[in-house]
């Protein structure tokens, strides 16, 4: 009997896994096939990537929570690199004033951030003071920003973004360096160690916090969380926001990664992020949803697409795969999900 | 050896970058992983055909000098670029030979893969920064496009309106060969009522085409930026039952085109010797690898050729055959 | 039980079990034909399992089911409707999207050729709307309904059903008031007329009198008892629910309402109804410290609607509203909410429940706030205060992780209003507050909310039933048609003189 | 108090029209500011392009009145136009007996409304049985059909599509043909006369027939479908199989158009159509929704996307445009909603 109890304790612990598990399989799976795959540059090489869907995804989480969808992440990470790119290679000429003033780098980074805020401001407001479907506010805002990205500089690209010691703006490539970098050790990534800090955060202020529970209230049932005095409207509005400033580093980031900003970067980014979170378990229809789930799910993505890459499976074949893959993980999910409620039922029967 | 010494634990000190990248310029081989007989091609997406014929030319050109070809594709995302170049650096590649996603936004990466000591091998299109790739061979773009656009003012006489169809306006080459049919047009009489962007895309030539003809039913040609557009607009003059010639131009040289020059529904392409460039740089990169130097000049630019009806039968999958 | 002859179908020997709990642990059930079934037992009993199983919602864990004598397992609706088994929901199961004839006839649709024959369902819908004396025009989306009207479609949906055996109805009467439930009644005994076997489920002992004629006891997923109903009396179901003797509490307060002071003051309250009229019909009364006023009226009076006033809701009404003597302006439910107003809501799984959250979280909600160090909540302080309110209002949970689905209905009446009480408001508005909970935990609600009243707060209480008005309310007021008709302290409380002021509102026009 | 009255009922026939208002807005306008816009031939046109939003889009409203959504239309039109195109130009060649089968039009119409109708299966029977998010399962979807559209050619357009005598598999540009063409007047674009057809049926479909309602009531509140004994699972299929086809049919009409098939054609369409379905009203929650509102979404953003070409607007302008005029129309959608209820409460009040 308790030799049987422990076999159930493993299964159970190895169906809590659900995603856990396809990564595994997968980063084995890459291990065996792509021999460069399992080494130290390689793996940090993945975080990296990863870091990118990461990052996305936390704020995605959070939207995706209160049962609303942010498409326009991927056109605010194109238009944030665009207007540091463009603060730093040509500054802001007041033509009224007849000078150009140059901004350091951290201020950049604030009105980056903040521009990203504003995005995710105007798509919360519209959303929930305006009550219109986020899908179409988002798609709107998406192609607003892409337009406007590609209009701040005619199209073309700014590669003078490494700053100007004489103008005090340069430092904007210290979001693609490496830190604790010990000997033969590179380092970390910065932006995994972001992506890190920021995933415990959020894990932290969604499961520790009113706010955390009041976001997972009104995706739950927006009505009931409105009737048991959740601001739902401020609520929405902050969870938007905090996606465009997700949105927003990482438009810094990227840009420093290409050390360049192009219009188009970011495109369609939304659905890798999209992607991600739902793989990490986070349910669609809002309510559900935690952020260890999205890292995982980020990861997922991340070595798929990389373990692709070296084993030189071709363009279109990578584009089934990963298909397959997402609709394959999901598709685990749900089973290990239904076979655990199955199992604790067992469990309880038996132990009565 | 398998082991990767990324010499640039550094990179993200620009001061420094900069300056071991004017140290590096020509003295130092790039030939770190010249014994995994790797090379890795980076291209845009292959879904055009052209961009495939980089791959099967560098595929065939480099099996038979005895490399393993990896092929890959960064769908013209500087950062896909950026994580493909990080992704061949850690696996060792002897060279890269890329087509690459921005003539700006690709210096960083290639400027990765040099300090990772791998010599980059641009084809067909430039960046905007000499020294740091080892080739960049290059279709003279402006010359394909001047070509073409001549032809076009041979045929009609150099009068009438015309519109343009422009490729997606954050790529470098469409504002090149913008520039360069507006060169030769522009000291004509001929007028241009309509300038859109159709993004490369077939279907999207075809409506923009449709659109601009119902409003301009008197255009005498349509310049494009490239066959894909053409072919879309020569769909679109089909359909409209039109009762004068609308000659169409585009530049690369897809079969398409070709097919369509010969049936007499579009005029000229300016053809890009794109399977001779790469094998080229394939070429170019084993002598490197082998030797430490490519004997040519960084900058290499191949003339286009001008298909028109009368040698249309020459072209097959981008080689002309004389 | 000798007589075969009489039973519809036998159920033996059913068992079934839920993550955590054994819902049915080996229960007999007999359906008499042509008679009211009654089946009682507290909340969570398993009754509403019972009847999920007999209906082909779930498939039972084990047991056996005769109809007619012979074997019977559903798989689905489908195939027990085609047995002739319809089941009235306990929660609503409707479509607020559609209006009132396609819920009536949603997959049981009347036919011309491949098309929908909606002149012909207007027809019906409206033949049984009048057959419930309760007219709701045919065309009108239900998602704007009120929940009592919601409750007649859910039981016209049933009526419209060909070759109906037996009809289950689990707990039809919870938010209907005594006329409504009278001509129910009347309907049910020309069902049973027609041989029409009923399965009636309800927490109020007085129906189970008035309508049945056999009552099955069950406690805690178990079978104790069945009895014919003239055989029994009220104290005995409880005895046998319970396994105590429980009945509603008596308020004794000796307070001199004239001195207390007055919370609330609310003058000339009017609300434009859509379908033209007033909803409230210039509404002014008063809400002292320490008071429970009831509200009592009809279904459709106008009672809702007062606290969704009050609430913040309605933005559209007019009138004037004094907290503690100043006047206020009322902006929004979350401003009102700050202001110390509560609202425990009519419709708990709509507007009440959070379905993804747990139960402690559900609890828990309204007062997260007052949980948090700084922007961090305090686990301790969170699990101290949901297991005291756990444990005051005696809500059944095996484990407080648990979804909040997995209780029994009126368990999830009893977590709505612990979350309101959590709020620690100045004002409790409780809309239904015992819809569809047991007498036993009754006594205890209303226990409780004596108690809060004792320590100061005051509470205003709709409910429809005329027994719990009695026991509770020191003062009542009585809404008829949106129009305030009485009110009555004291002794003038008696059932007569309020059903007799809920009709008046509705001779005037 | 008459006056008053008539004033009353035209204002709020105005407010009913909804996105209509925005489409006759937008029809004044370009009608003023491109002068070949209002003409015959541009009319014909525009619903020519329109055709292809509006077919996608019937599809897609049946699946978000269901409570879903359908990424993968989009990649169907790629995918069926390789298939169709390989049919014709290169036949089906059967290795182990050496033969080359070539079809006729009529038969390749079918194998390619069958193509759409299994992917939609597929999609659907994931949704329905497997209960995964439709978001994600079309996501996959998407991926997997683009993948596989790029595969069939190698990445190459299939440009001989207009078939050969000798094999008889002439007439696929039939697709793209203009019927009750008289004098001059050049006739209607058969693209647009399928579209209207299909419209009228599908929303006599929706209306009039049980199969309409249920998905409606499974849009409304799945659970209580499921009670009321509606087959939950063979609708939602259905509803998918539906858009799937709808898909392929635009599949072969592009590929009429253009004559050729590219495997990259239809990329982000999905987009387009979800935009038609949500500016004509259906609610991206499920349960609400009408064909007649897609309708009029499909022309919304068939005339944008004209009208701004006529008048020569920049690509980048374009975007920011049509993402404003989606966001403004609803914006104006939902305003005119709240208004209409308002006046109907006052114009009862009145009459009191
Ligand atoms: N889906 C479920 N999962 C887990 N437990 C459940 C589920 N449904 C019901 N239960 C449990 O089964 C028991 C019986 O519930 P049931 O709904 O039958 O009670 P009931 O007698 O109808 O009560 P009420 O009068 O409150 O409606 C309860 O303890 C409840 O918590
Ligand atoms: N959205 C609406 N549209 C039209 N009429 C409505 C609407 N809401 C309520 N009514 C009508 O207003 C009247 C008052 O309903 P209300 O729900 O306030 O009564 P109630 O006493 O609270 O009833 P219940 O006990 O059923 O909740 C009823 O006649 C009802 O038909
Ligand atoms: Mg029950
Ligand atoms: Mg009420």
């Amino acid at each position: 009997m308790n030799k049987k109890k422990g076999n159930s304790n493993l299964a159970m612990t190895l169906l809590k896994g659900r995603t856990l598990f396809v990564l595994i399989i997968l980063f084995i799976f890459f291990s065996v096939v792509a021999d460069s795959f399992c080494t130290v540059n390689s793996l940090l090489l993945v975080c990296k990537h990863v870091a990118q869907y990461g990052i996305l995804g936390i704020g995605m989480t959070y939207v995706i929570i209160t049962g609303g969808i942010d498409l326009s992440v991927g056109s605010v990470v194109g238009l944030v690199g665009m207007v540091a790119g463009g603060l730093i290679q040509e500054g802001l000429t007041l033509k009224f004033a007849g000078v150009t003033l140059y901004f350091s780098v951290p201020v950049i980074t604030v009105i980056c951030i903040l521009l990203g805020i504003l995005v995710g401001v105007i798509n919360g407001w519209l959303v929930a003071k305006c009550k219109l479907a986020p899908f179409i506010v988002t798609l709107g805002t998406m192609y607003i920003g892409r337009g406007l990205a590609n209009i701040r500089s005619g199209g073309n690209t700014f590669s003078n973004i490494r700053g100007n010691e004489a103008l005090g703006n340069v430092g904007i490539m210290n979001f693609d360096s490496r830190i604790f970098a010990v000997g033969d050790f590179p380092g970390i990534p910065i932006a995994a160690v972001l992506f890190l800090i920021l995933a415990a955060i959020a894990a932290f202020v969604l499961k520790k916090t009113p706010f955390g529970w009041h976001i997972l209230a009104i995706g739950g049932n927006e009505k009931a969380a409105r009737l048991s005095g959740i601001k739902v409207e401020k609520n929405t509005i902050m969870v938007y926001a905090i996606s465009g400033a997700c949105s927003a580093l990482i438009g810094l980031v990227t840009m420093a990664q290409i050390a360049a900003s192009h219009p188009n970067t970011g495109d369609s980014w939304e659905m890798n992020a999209i992607a991600a979170v739902v793989l990490g378990g986070t349910s669609m229809a809002g309510g559900v949803g935690t952020i260890g789930g999205t890292v995982i799910g980020a990861f997922v993505i991340g070595i798929i697409n990389d373990g692709m890459t070296m084993c030189g499976v071709s363009e279109f074949w990578q584009k089934v795969i990963r298909g397959l893959v997402i609709i394959l993980a999901v598709l685990i999910d749900q089973f290990q999900r239904n076979l655990q409620a199955k199992m604790a039922l067992q469990a309880r029967n038996e132990s009565k | 050896g398998n082991s990767t010494e990324p010499a640039a634990d550094d990179a993200a000190e620009p001061a420094a970058t900069e300056a071991s990248t004017e140290a590096a310029a020509s003295d130092e081989v790039l030939n770190a992983n010249a014994d995994n007989k790797l090379i890795y091609c980076i291209t845009p997406s292959t879904s055009n055909p052209y961009f495939g014929v980089v791959q099967t030319a560098c595929q065939e050109e480099g099996e038979k000098l005895g490399y393993t070809v990896k092929c890959v594709s960064h769908d013209d995302d500087a950062t896909k670029q950026s994580e493909l170049f990080d992704t061949a650096i850690s696996e060792g590649a002897s060279a890269i030979v890329c087509d690459n996603a921005g003539a700006d936004a690709s210096i960083e990466a290639v400027q990765k893969a040099r300090d990772a000591g791998i010599p980059t091998f641009l084809v067909d299109r430039e960046i905007n920064q000499e020294g740091i790739a080892v080739a960049q061979i290059v279709a003279n773009n402006s010359q394909g496009a001047t070509a073409a656009a001549q032809a076009l003012v041979e045929a009609t006489g150099g009068e009438g309106q015309y519109a343009e169809l422009l490729g997606l306006e954050s790529d470098t080459n469409c504002q090149v060969r913008s520039d360069a049919f507006h060169a030769v047009i522009d000291q004509t009489n001929m007028e241009m009522v309509a300038q859109q962007s159709a993004n490369w895309d077939q279907t999207e030539g075809q409506q923009k085409a449709e659109t601009i003809l119902q409003q301009y039913p008197d255009i005498v040609a349509i310049v494009c930026g490239n066959d894909t557009m053409a072919c879309g607009a020569a769909a679109a003059v089909e359909s409209a039952n039109l009762d004068h010639e609308v000659y169409i131009i585009g530049v690369d040289g897809s079969n398409d085109m070709r097919d369509n020059i010969k049936e007499g529904k579009c005029l000229a392409t300016g053809l890009q010797q794109i399977d001779l460039i790469t094998r080229n740089a394939v070429n170019q990169a084993n002598d490197y690898l082998t030797t430490g130097s490519t004997g040519m000049e960084e900058k290499q630019l191949v003339d286009c050729v001008l298909i028109n009806a009368d040698n249309a039968d020459k072209l097959d999958n981008f080689v002309y055959t004389e | 039980m000798a007589e075969n002859k009489d039973i519809v179908m036998k159920c033996r020997h059913m068992e079934k079990v839920y993550p955590g709990t054994k819902a049915l642990d080996d229960v007999d059930f007999d359906v008499y034909r042509g008679k009211v079934n009654v089946l009682i037992g507290e909340n969570g009993a398993g009754k509403s399992t019972l009847m999920k199983q007999i209906a082909g919602i779930e498939q039972p864990s084990s047991g056996t089911m005769y109809l007619e004598g012979e074997e019977v397992s559903f798989k689905n609706t489908t195939e027990a409707k085609a047995k002739g088994i319809g089941i009235i929901h306990q929660e609503l199961s409707l479509f607020p999207n559609l209006n009132v004839y396609q819920n009536i006839f949603m997959n049981n649709e009347q036919k011309k050729g491949v098309v929908v024959n909606n002149a012909e369902h207007k027809k019906k819908t409206e033949e049984i709307l009048n057959r419930l004396e309760y007219p709701i025009d045919p065309e009108a989306l239900v998602g704007n309904l009120r929940v009592g009207q919601q409750q007649m479609i859910e039981i016209a949906r049933n009526l419209t059903q060909e070759n109906l055996k037996i009809l289950i109805m689990d707990e039809p009467t919870s938010s209907l008031s005594q006329s409504e439930v009278q001509v129910l009644f009347k309907i049910m005994r020309e069902l049973n007329a027609q041989g029409i076997s009923i399965v009636y489920i309800s927490h109020r002992l007085e129906e189970i009198m008035e309508i049945g004629d056999h009552v099955t006891i069950l406690r805690d997923g178990k079978y104790v008892d069945d009895a014919d109903v003239k055989d029994i009396d009220v104290p005995w179901i409880v005895e046998k629910m319970t396994g105590s003797d429980k009945s509603y509490p008596k308020k004794e307060r000796n307070i001199d309402w004239e001195k207390q002071e007055t919370v609330l003051e609310v003058k000339d309250l009017c609300l434009p109804k859509k379908g033209g009229g007033w909803l409230l019909d210039h509404v002014s009364f008063n809400l002292k410290r320490g008071e429970i006023l009831g509200i009592y009226g009809l279904m459709g009076a106008g009672r809702t609607e007062i606290f969704e006033c009050l609430m913040g809701l309605h933005p559209e009404h007019t009138g004037e509203v004094y907290l503690e003597g100043k006047k206020m302006k009322i902006k929004n439910i979350s401003k009102q909410i700050e202001n110390g107003f509560a609202l425990v809501p009519e419709d708990r799984q709509a507007e009440g429940l959070v379905q993804t959250l747990d139960i402690e979280k559900n609890i828990s909600l309204s007062s997260l706030g007052t949980y948090a160090k700084g922007f961090i909540l305090s686990k301790k302080a969170e699990d101290e205060c949901v297991d005291a309110q756990i444990k005051d209002i005696h809500i059944k949970v095996a484990d407080k992780h648990l979804p909040i689905l997995s209780l029994s209905g009126g368990n999830q009446q009893k977590c709505v209003i612990g979350k309101g009480v959590l709020t620690d408001p100045k004002i409790l508005l409780m809309d239904e507050p015992s819809r569809g909970i047991d007498i036993g935990a009754k006594t205890e609600v209303f226990d409780i909310i004596n108690q809060y009243a004792d320590r100061g707060l005051s509470i205003m209480c709709v409910s429809s039933e005329l027994k719990e008005m009695l026991s509770i309310a020191t003062r009542v007021i009585v809404l008829s048609n949106g129009i305030k008709t009485a009110e009555f302290t004291g002794d003038d409380i008696t059932e007569d003189n309020l059903v007799l002021a809920s009709y008046k509102g509705h001779h005037k026009n």
